[in-house]
């Protein structure tokens, strides 16, 4: 296939979503089904499409980065600069036609699951068709060449992240969390815009390739800001991927639909920050990379530590989900590109899985509530679950996959990824010296297999909370039962590796590979080469490790959970204080509520005050001054001037006696008074 | 090129139409209200097709500002000339319009707002005749503005524009409509005193020659040519303004960077930062919107307060670059306190139409600060920002309007759900909202990352303190969208109707533009580009000295 | 004296005694019927001036128009049986005073001044033609504008003149 | 004496032969008249026929003077557009008379005073 077809074809794979949101928006209604099947025709015939794409990509043009580009603005002859130009483009590389792949297949068995899942929503239309401008956004972000497509299609997925989760909107707290996850973004974006200002300051380019022409082309030394702008942009990843200290919008979007959590909240969106990183890769600087792996570490810890006292099934998967990412950003952080990248493909797979799970979960617990005419229990509650596996198998056994797969044991793709990243950490503590990333990361491994097996004991092993609730309880439709088991199989690791051990010889570590870094040398991290070395080094050892840690964070769940070898409610008595901490989630929100909006919103009611009183206050009171002014020379002319007046007044109406006499009100008198002035003048005139 | 029907220019036609649409509505029968709007509409589509016109005719490659050889559609006539005024001299003013890429833009605006706000006014009832005429008038003040080269024919015109719109205002407005009026009146008032003083101390600074034909020469090319039978005289022509060799030597504006010009520039400025409106000259702005009927509001922000950004580029800029290099900082730290101000404030707003008139400050400042950047990203920013900025706040007064109208308050926390009550009303105000906050593939992004992008370049941490309004924006509009249309409805709101479809027509051309230049901005850059090239290069070169780094 | 003297003394007799017989009659019909022959006076020294075209159109509207006009606005505002039909004069005496100094002042500048004006052509020329060329070349804006008016009198006079009907 | 009689001797060949000034002192006497008329008259339509007849008076003017060679045709020219703006008037003041006389019932300008006070 030659270049031109193949950028058509992703070009195709780009607009198709975007049409399929045109048509919906405006004749959704009317169509029959509400045009269900129409988002779902055209985002299939997308996936067919990256499919191809990708296998071509792979086969013929495997090394080559593939692209198109157009003059959106041109400035034509600027001074001091001279010729100008805004470029668009899109490029296909490895990175971008695996996510292509990615994006588009979640996105398809998304649709599938919707069809079933949002069945009789009040605007169920309305659902794909934004469904549909997601795809398109976040397809415009895997395809950019540059930071301005990129920013855009960020802030494109944002708007669309706000519509979905605002989805039932008549619900405050859903609209509270749209907005919520909107403005936390924002203030990513902030930094991202930014940065991405910075550069184009110095380069006047947004174009990656060229920007990283042009850092290669600076001197050595004097550089500092680079790392800023790093650090900037790696901001508008904080926001998107849910990092700290911007995480706190993640949980709070699991107000959407939980198919809409699959696709953006877990799989695709909130990659985009990863993927950004790894865009933007080359132009890090290693004291920026030294943030990134240090930011994506915290992140990982917390959420993992926030996950483990949750109750709600999908908060407990966002909290998984942010510690996730904290370690895809961790592994860019520490060098692992290809790690974090095959991280980032694994996780789509198995949390998209996981979550489209709960869904069918909970689709199922809505309706035994609904059959009981009970409307307080929350359908969402881990405790009120239990013993689902009997009536639930397809479900349960997915599950179960997914599980395994976030846990890192082998056989599944989540093991062959996260032991790629253990072994990065390992690597970078050898040469850096900073060992609290590995310890993180190992802990947080342990602390994802402990929570993950507490979910799935909870819900589906064990006794049912209300036996009489299990009789409504049933397994879902095959639409959406489908997609899960289409996740389950992509989740094991004979979809990217064939050896179960080792993935550093699979098609998908071929393909990525980490790009050189164009910072000056003084300002780069640890070499490509040693990390390399390093990670083959720590291979084993890494493996060895992860499984230990897993395998005891499986066990303790399964003493405390199912053979409740281990009481939970002691260790949590005893340790009530760090529980209540955790269960209030590190009291972020009260943090940013009572300081940021809170303060916020009391200065701009100061600064109303301000405007009304003071700057408009001046206003007035230049007017008040001035008739305060005329006041007082009002009481000077009373008392002082009048007396003079009042002399003339007197003076003046003797006189008026006599000329009231004149007006008439008749006009013919004042023409004869007006012609009889003439001649006056007239006379002194010639006269004179 | 030079197109003229019965020998007078296209020019001339867009600005004097609508007075001859005034007369002919003020000959209607009295007890006609559809006839009076169809001949206001008519008048102003006309308008808008010649407006089409200009921009199909428009050569793209000719940069204006300050010569007049690269205007276009140029209309000259000798207008006043009266030999020996006692003091004058020689008053010798011209009738002369001209446009170029930085007025061509605005001219299409005025022409599209002015059309939409016709179409707006189908509601009113009060005395109909009356404020159709007005309106109309107004229309020809604003368009004129626009087209005037001539420093004299400017200002008439601008002074035009004002008393329409205080009657405009004070007879048609809400229960305060007397006091917003008034502040209206005086405010702009006190903005058009100091802009004739500085008007009058160019006037005395300046000279050139003229031939007996009524041609102006500047000083050098008068020189240079030696016809005979030159004379010299002041001018209030303003391109020759621009040309630093045509001023007097030893006059009061003489030089560059003297305290004078300084003072000129000053006087001129806070004539123009009335209009805009720049904090703290801001405070007419709110009264005026929440009083004002909608299609007022629609013009007041649509066009009105271009005027005051247009009017810095076209005269303060160009005829003093020295002076505008010298407070450019000082320019672009009140063009971020107006964007960041304007958020806070509005944020704080409980009445609809007052927060948008608080928005609208701070997106007037955004223009300002991709003014004050001096390169060419950020005036086309700023001059796209006007455009924009014209197109998405007359959809968001109209959607104000549209549901005062029907509800008879604009109290934000009285409303609620109302996106299942109204869905193609919701669907506008999410397009309006949206290119408000600076969503990506709706026009009002293009400019304010423009502006920001070419602010940047000049001054650092005031862009980074104003990009901080990217989230108060999307703040304070999320919060609107969720008061208004979230949540559920209230009972007594069971009975507002959707758009009709009038309004509909209005709201959806709007947001058909807002789209089609989110997405594909070029053919309005195009028209602007070469023209700021020039202006940007006036502005670092002109006067004595270049630009020095500044941050 | 020659014959053209005496037909203008002639015809300025009969222009000012006409006018004083409009200005000081009592009844108001001879008044209206000696403007007539002050209106045809007028037009005879026009005559006199080489101003046919002039004359004729004096003619044609005072006479033919704004003439006959006020005798219709008398006769449909006297009524004809009362008194009132005497046109009462006010203020006479001042009014005599102030008009025989207006009259008296210009007489005598117009008579100081007669020496420095340049013989009048005695080539009899019509100008119609030549009024024609000017009013359609110099004048022609006044002229378009002229008609304007006299569309908007038709129609202001037709409507003000219209017996309102009691709303 | 000599020098009444000088005076009286230029009145006496002034006199019979007509120029300029004789054709003004017609006119200004009829501007007298119709000055006087407009001063004392009581019914409206009279006061109009002094109008006239001070429009008669300066159109007399402009024509003589334009024979005379002080003013070219344009003298002419300014009286035909004297004449229609007088047409107009009349056409106009009549109406406005007759309106009036509908209302009040009578034309004496001094009776109608509705406005005063």
């Amino acid at each position: 296939m030659a270049h031109e077809t193949l950028i058509t074809l992703s070009l195709a794979i780009l607009l198709l979503p975007l049409a399929g949101f045109v048509l919906l928006i405006f004749f959704g209604r009317r169509l029959p089904r509400q045009g269900d099947w129409l988002g779902t025709g055209l985002i299939t015939v997308s996936f067919a499409l990256a499919v191809t794409v990708l296998v071509q990509k792979l086969t013929q043009y495997h090394d080559e980065t593939l692209g198109l580009s157009f003059s959106w603005i041109n400035f034509h002859d600027v001074p001091l600069v001279g010729p100008l130009k805004l470029v668009l483009g899109v490029q296909v590389d490895n990175l971008a036609a695996i996510m292509l792949c990615v994006v588009t297949l979640v996105s398809m068995l998304v649709h599938l699951f919707s069809i079933g899942y949002m069945r009789g929503d009040v605007r169920y239309s309305r659902y794909f068709a934004y469904l549909g401008l997601f795809s398109f956004s976040m397809l415009e972000i895997v395809l950019a060449d540059n930071l301005f497509l990129l920013y855009v299609g960020w802030e494109l997925v944002g708007i669309c992240s706000y519509l979905l989760i605002g989805h039932w909107y008549e619900k405050k707290s859903a609209s509270n969390a749209a907005i919520k996850a909107f403005i936390t973004n924002r203030v990513g974006d902030f930094g991202f815009l930014i940065g991405m200002l910075t550069l184009y300051a110095t380069f006047h380019t947004f174009n990656l390739r060229e920007l990283f022409e042009g850092i290669q082309r600076l001197p050595g030394d004097g550089q500092g800001w680079l790392t800023a702008a790093g650090v900037l942009i790696f901001c508008g990843a904080i926001g998107k991927s849910a990092q700290f200290p911007l995480h706190v919008w993640l949980p709070d979007a699991m107000e959407g639909p939980t198919p809409v959590s699959a696709l953006i909240h877990a799989a695709t969106m909130v990659a985009a920050g990863v993927y950004l990183v790894a865009r933007t890769f080359p132009l890090m600087t290693g004291d920026a990379l030294m943030v990134i792996a240090y930011i994506g570490a915290i992140t990982a810890f917390i959420a993992a530590t926030i996950a483990i006292v949750q109750n709600d099934i999908k908060k407990v998967l966002a909290y998984s989900t942010i510690s996730q990412l904290g370690y895809m950003i961790m592994s860019m952080g520490v060098g692992g590109y290809t790690g974090g990248f095959f991280h980032l493909t694994t996780h789509a797979m198995f949390k998209a899985g996981l979550f489209l799970g709960s869904g069918s979960v909970i689709h199922a617990m809505h309706h035994a509530l609904h059959r009981q005419n009970d409307h307080h229990t929350d359908a969402q509650d881990i405790r009120s679950m239990g013993g689902l596996k009997a009536r639930m198998p397809v479900t349960f056994w997915t599950f179960v996959v997914f599980t395994l797969a976030i846990s890192g044991v082998p056989l599944t793709s989540g093991f062959l990824s996260k032991d790629e990243i253990l072994a990065g950490t390992l690597a970078f503590a050898g040469l850096t010296g900073h060992a609290l990333i590995p310890v993180i990361g190992f802990l947080v491994a342990g602390l994802t297999a402990f929570y993950m097996f507490r979910v799935v004991i909870l819900t589906f092993l064990g006794e049912p909370a209300d036996a009489g609730r299990m009789e409504h309880v049933h397994e879902s439709p095959a639409v959406m039962t489908i997609p899960l088991v289409i996740l389950a199989a992509l989740s094991l690791c004979f979809v990217f590796s064939l050896n179960p051990v080792d993935a550093s010889g699979s098609w998908i570590a071929r393909a990525v590979e980490r790009p050189a870094t164009v910072v000056p040398s003084v300002l780069a991290g640890p070499g490509a080469q040693e990390f390399e070395e390093g990670v083959r080094h720590f291979h084993w050892t890494a493996m060895a490790l992860s499984l230990t840690v897993a395998g005891m964070g499986i066990l303790a769940a399964f003493m405390t959970y199912s053979w409740k070898k281990i009481n939970a409610d002691a260790i949590e008595a005893a340790l009530r204080p760090v529980h209540t901490f955790l269960l209030n989630k590190w009291y972020f929100d009260e943090l940013y509520n009572g300081v940021l909006v809170r303060g916020l919103l009391g200065a701009t009611v100061v600064l109303r005050w301000f405007d009304n009183t003071v700057v408009d206050g001046i206003v007035n009171g230049a007017g008040l001054v001035t008739r305060g002014v005329s006041f007082v020379s009002g009481r000077f002319d009373h008392y002082v001037i009048d007396g003079l007046v009042n002399l003339t007044a007197w003076v003046s109406g003797a006189f008026g006696l006599l000329f009231r006499k004149t007006q008439t009100g008749r006009v013919q008198t004042y023409v004869v008074l007006a012609l009889f002035s003439v001649m006056i003048f007239y006379f002194i005139f010639r006269l004179g | 090129m030079a197109s003229s029907l019965f020998g007078i220019g296209i020019l001339s036609w867009m600005t004097f139409l609508p007075v001859l649409g005034m007369v002919v509505v003020l000959m209607l029968p009295k007890g006609r209200p559809g006839l009076t709007r169809w001949t206001a509409l008519a008048v102003t589509l006309v308008q808008v097709a010649l407006a089409a016109v200009l921009f199909g005719y428009f050569d793209r490659s000719l940069a204006g500002i300050s010569s007049q050889g690269t205007m276009q559609f140029v209309e000259k006539a000798r207008w006043i000339d009266v030999q020996g005024v006692s003091w004058f001299g020689r008053v010798h003013i011209e009738y002369l319009l001209g446009i170029d890429g930085l007025s061509v833009v605005m001219v299409l605006l005025t022409a599209l707002i002015s059309c939409v706000a016709v179409i707006s006014s189908w509601t009113i009832e009060k005395s109909l005749k009356g404020y159709f005429a007005l309106l109309l008038l107004l229309d020809t003040g604003m368009m004129g503005v626009f087209v005037a080269l001539d420093f004299f024919l400017f200002y008439m015109f601008w002074e035009v524009m004002l008393l329409p719109m205080y009657f405009l205002i004070g007879i048609w407005g809400g229960s305060r409509r007397e006091y917003a009026a008034i502040k209206f009146f005086l405010y702009t008032l006190l903005g058009s005193v100091l802009m004739l003083l500085a008007m009058l101390a160019l006037y005395f600074s300046t000279n050139v020659y003229i031939d007996p034909a009524g041609t102006l020469y500047s000083i050098a090319e008068g020189a240079k040519l030696g016809i005979p039978g030159l004379e010299k005289i002041h001018t209030f022509n303003l391109l020759q303004m621009m040309d630093p060799g045509n001023f007097v030597p030893g006059s009061l504006l003489a030089g560059f960077n003297t305290f004078w010009r300084y003072a000129a520039y000053v006087a001129l400025f806070i004539g123009f930062a009335i209009k805009v409106p720049l904090f703290p000259f801001h405070t007419w702005l709110p009264d005026a919107h929440v009083e004002a009927p909608t299609p007022i509001s629609v013009i007041l922000a649509g066009v009105l307060l271009k005027m005051g950004t247009y009017g810095m580029l076209r005269i303060s800029f160009p005829i003093f670059p020295d002076a505008m290099r010298h407070f450019a900082w000082e320019l672009a730290l009140l063009g971020v306190i107006s964007m960041v101000y304007g958020a806070l404030v509005a944020m704080a707003q409980t009445d609809f139409k007052k927060l948008i008139a608080y928005s609208s400050i701070s997106h007037m400042g955004i223009v300002v600060l991709g003014m004050a950047s001096m390169n060419t990203q950020g005036m086309m920013g700023a001059v796209f920002q006007m455009f924009n900025h014209g197109t998405i706040t007359a959809m968001l007064f109209l959607i104000v309007g549209v549901l005062y109208d029907r509800a008879h308050t604009r109290g934000l926390n009285e409303f609620g759900g109302l996106m299942n009550q109204m869905p193609r009303y919701a669907g506008m105000m999410t397009v309006a909202f949206f290119a408000a906050l600076g969503l990506p593939g709706l026009s009002g992004f293009v400019s304010e990352l423009l502006s920001l992008l070419g602010a940047f370049q000049t001054f650092q941490t005031l862009t980074i303190i104003s990009a901080v309004t990217i989230v108060l924006t999307a703040g304070y509009m999320l919060w609107v969208l969720q008061r208004v249309f979230l949540g559920t409805l209230p009972d007594k709101w069971k009975g507002l109707t959707d758009l009709n479809a009038r309004e509909t027509l209005m709201l959806a051309s709007l947001a058909a533009i807002v789209i089609f230049l989110g997405i594909y901005p070029a053919p309005m850059l195009n028209l602007m580009n070469t023209s700021l090239n020039a202006l940007s290069g006036i502005v670092l070169h002109g006067g004595a000295g270049t630009m020095m780094g500044m941050n | 004296m020659q014959l053209f003297d005496v037909v203008f003394y002639l015809f300025a007799l009969v222009t000012i005694v006409s006018a004083g017989i409009v200005v000081f009659s009592r009844n108001v019909i001879y008044a209206a019927f000696s403007l007539l022959f002050t209106l045809f006076g007028v037009a005879a020294l026009y005559v006199m001036l080489q101003a046919d075209f002039l004359a004729v159109t004096q003619v044609l509207i005072y006479v033919g128009g704004i003439l006959v006009l006020m005798l219709f606005g008398l006769m449909l505002t006297s009524r004809v049986v009362s008194v009132d039909i005497k046109g009462s004069s006010v203020q006479t005496a001042p009014a005599l005073i102030l008009v025989a100094l207006v009259a008296g002042s210009l007489a005598g500048i117009f008579y100081s001044t007669w020496k420095s004006v340049p013989a009048a052509s005695s080539a009899a020329v019509t100008t119609t033609p030549l009024l024609g060329t000017l009013l359609m070349t110099t004048y022609l804006l006044p002229f378009e504008v002229a008609s304007v008016i006299l569309l908007v009198t038709l129609l202001g006079a037709a409507f003000i003149a219209r017996r309102k009907r009691k709303a | 004496m000599g020098a009444l009689e000088h005076v009286w001797g230029e009145f006496a060949s002034w006199l019979p032969h007509v120029q300029l000034a004789h054709f003004l002192i017609v006119s200004a006497l009829l501007f007298a008249f119709g000055l006087y008329a407009i001063i004392t008259r009581r019914n409206a339509i009279l006061l109009l026929m002094g109008v006239e007849l001070v429009l008669n008076a300066a159109n007399l003017n402009l024509v003589a003077f334009s024979h005379y060679k002080m003013l070219s045709l344009d003298g002419q020219a300014a009286a035909i557009f004297v004449i229609i703006l007088a047409a107009a008037e009349a056409a106009i003041a009549l109406a406005i008379v007759l309106n009036i006389f509908h209302r009040f019932q009578t034309v004496n300008v001094d009776e109608i005073s509705s406005l005063k006070e």
